[in-house]
């Protein structure tokens, strides 16, 4: 499945992917709307790399991203994870948060 | 926006579809969903988008005000964490079906709902830092608990949202206090600020929730996780000790800690008020929404610029 | 001490050019033409609000505080050029500014951090680092409105022939600094840093097919506190809270 | 200054992005070769979906990524004071706020 066929405009929103420290590795942090790949790494260096640490920065047009289907058999049955009550308190919010 | 009646899903894949939410899953902008499923997640979602990108106008007007290079640059990053909030949640609706540039243009029209408090004017510097804890002290409310609401990537952006609001109603605090512990006049402004904020803060969570089949719906499909009263009431929990604390007077005289209840009693809010602020007419609708079609005009030239140069690229 | 004074002089200019551009792209919050270019744009307003306070420290007299500075001086003793007093005027005026007075901080920058002065040197680095993106920035955005066909980059064009003059009085030199040049504390003088900026400008305008207008000297204003109705207004609506409760803390 | 630079990575090679569960973004797990994305898919799924936990797979060909070059590391760290960003030092509010 291409992720053009769920995104309007896939060829100008680029999916923005940060690496925090040389030993991690890049992780999909949001997107960006951006008229060419060079815009899109200058915008998203503020609206994804103001508050976190970061070393490296990738964008990929949604356009050439081909993704399995969330009912992919092949994969992992996926467990019903009970994390929808994560919720969570403040204090546990800041460890998540801490852990960066 | 009509809903699209629910008979229109086959019956088997919304069972099956209502039996993997019960058992915690959650639903991806790739997966099937009952249309009514997506109409409701793309009408919460754009409403949260517009709430934000309206919500950065009040506070915006101080910018140039601010009294310190401190409150300046403090309140210039939490404005722009407003905007980068509606950036994040516009990109969640998108793929709900609905590109952006569609919801800001509805937005501008007047044709797209935001929350009630940005309808109003923020008329002195106290009001910002009211605005930076009551106000956002509401929407973390709401947000924190659609953190577990079903559909996925809305629950995974609020994770940074709410992150960010954290700081939002800590800079908030800190104005509050130096205002409350300062000269009479500041003082005075903030008591002022309070009593005009509290009625659109006590709306902001919609009115009593009456059973309904619609309200069972989006509970059941965890598009809603608590009723307007509940958060409320932790809202309350959570402000009224913050305004008792430094003495101020809760501008509501009937509102009061029921022991027995477990609640707080409150004046009921007017909520005609409310419906008639909700569909557009509050005090500061239109010229807020003026000043976007205003701008949006201005830059028409910049859009197809960028356009025109995409196409090239 | 005149080479101290002329120091502080420098700063000041420095701190005040600063401070009103960080204040004018401020005011771009929330209507900028697309929410990632608001955002970034509302980085580069602190940035450079975030500079105006280390150069108002480093520039304090006794008694003074960055906020006493910024908040407490009537426009004749601001020592900003008037290229950033400028209203904002539309997208290509602001992009236009931006970038004609990026590019003039770089060859500041560029100087200082070649002074033997080891924590105005330290300095300069140090605001390098932020002031690069601000060029990026800048610059990605003229490119773009330059290449983006006639319409776009005739109103690139008509912002920098209304600005260019201004843009050259950014090199208007502040008192007292022959000097510092004289005194080896800073390695290029007003007039020879006007040069480099332009031999840095003129080929890039060039690549992107527009034309540099001709220079009809440079205007003294700013640097000697002359300055247009624009930064008055500013700095009435900037100090208005500070001023209505003047023994208060905020 | 050009800020994007063309990833290092032969012709062919896709860099594979796992979603370990619904609440997790996609992070980039390894690499596979190969002639198309299709295939790209059926190997990522081999490689990264059958002992750990996933959900979702994307593959990208390093020639559709865009990324900023490790020697501009410095620019996307700031290096004046963001405090205020974290809400300053406003540490003595806790007492006052405590999120329940």
């Amino acid at each position: 499945m291409n992720l053009a066929e769920i995104t309007p405009g896939a060829e100008g929103v680029f999916a923005v992917f940060r690496q925090e420290t040389k030993n991690d590795p890049h992780v999909h942090v949001g997107d960006v709307h951006a008229p060419d790949a060079e815009m899109a790494l200058v915008l998203a260096k503020e609206q994804f790399a103001r508050r976190d640490p970061c070393v490296n920065l990738w964008v990929v047009r949604y356009a050439d991203i081909a993704a399995t289907s969330y009912r992919d058999a092949d994969m992992l049955e996926p467990s019903t994870d009970k994390s929808y009550r994560f919720g969570g308190s403040y204090r546990e919010q800041q460890r998540v948060y801490r852990r960066r | 926006m009509t809903v699209p009646p629910e008979a229109a899903d086959e019956p088997e894949q919304l069972g099956a579809f209502e039996a993997r939410l019960a058992a915690g899953d959650r639903v991806e902008a790739g997966e099937w969903m009952p249309a009514r499923y997506r109409a409701e997640c793309l009408r919460l979602i754009q409403m949260h988008a517009n709430s934000e990108l309206m919500g950065a106008l009040p506070e915006r007007e101080w910018i140039p005000r601010a009294p310190t290079l401190a409150r300046k640059m403090a309140l210039v990053a939490k404005v722009q964490d407003e905007i980068g909030h509606a950036q994040l949640l516009y990109r969640v609706a998108e793929d709900l079906g609905k590109p952006r540039t569609q919801m800001i243009e509805e937005l501008i029209a007047g044709a797209s709902k935001f929350h009630n408090v940005f309808h109003y004017p923020a008329e002195t510097w106290a009001d910002v830092a009211i605005i930076q804890v009551f106000v956002d002290g509401a929407a973390m409310q709401t947000q924190g608990s659609l953190r577990s609401c079903s559909y996925a990537p809305y629950a995974r952006v609020l994770k940074r949202i709410c992150y960010e609001e954290d700081f939002h109603i800590r800079l908030g605090l800190d104005s509050f206090r130096a205002l409350a512990e300062g000269t009479p006049r500041q003082r005075a402004m903030l008591q002022d600020a309070l009593d005009r904020w509290w009625q659109p803060i006590m709306h902001f969570f919609g009115p009593r929730d009456q059973v309904s089949p619609h309200l069972e719906t989006m509970m059941r499909w965890r598009i809603k996780v608590k009723t307007n009263d509940e958060l409320r009431q932790q809202f309350l929990r959570q402000f009224v000790p913050v305004i008792q604390e430094y003495g101020l007077r809760v501008p509501d005289p009937d509102l009061r800690w029921d022991e027995t209840a477990g609640q707080y009693r409150y004046a009921e809010p007017d909520w005609e008020e409310f419906r008639r602020v909700i569909r557009g007419e509050g005090p500061r609708t239109k010229a807020r929404l003026e000043l976007r079609q205003r701008y949006h005009a201005q830059h028409r030239w910049v859009r197809e610029a960028v356009a025109r140069w995409a196409l090239a690229a | 001490e005149a080479r101290r004074e002329a120091l502080r002089a420098m700063l000041l200019a420095w701190a005040d050019d600063e401070l009103i551009l960080g204040h004018r792209h401020s005011e771009w919050t929330g209507f900028a033409p697309d929410i990632e270019s608001d955002v970034a744009l509302s980085s580069i307003a602190q940035d450079e609000l975030g500079h105006a306070r280390l150069l108002y420290e480093q520039a304090a007299g006794a008694g003074q505080t960055p906020d006493r500075l910024a908040f407490g001086r009537p426009p004749e003793a601001f020592r900003n050029a008037t290229l950033v007093e400028r209203e904002n005027g539309d997208w290509a005026v602001t992009i236009v500014r931006a970038w004609l007075y990026d590019c003039a901080d770089a060859v500041r920058l560029a100087v200082l951090a070649a002074s033997p002065l080891g924590s105005f040197a330290a300095l300069a680095r140090t605001l390098e680092r932020e002031e690069k993106y601000h060029r990026l920035f800048s610059d990605v955005w003229l490119d773009r409105l330059a290449r983006a066909g006639d319409d776009s980059r005739g109103r690139v064009q008509d912002a920098l022939d209304a600005l260019w003059d201004e843009a050259l009085a950014l090199f208007e030199a502040p008192p007292g600094e022959e000097a510092l040049v004289a005194a080896g504390a800073l390695a290029a003088g007003a007039a020879e840093q006007a040069v480099r900026w332009v031999s840095a400008v003129e080929p890039r305008l060039g690549a992107l097919g527009l034309r540099v207008p001709p220079g009809r000297g440079v205007r003294s204003g700013g640097r000697s506190g002359r300055h247009t109705p624009a930064l008055a207004a500013l700095l009435d609506e900037m100090t208005s809270v500070s001023r209505s409760d003047p023994e208060a803390r905020w």
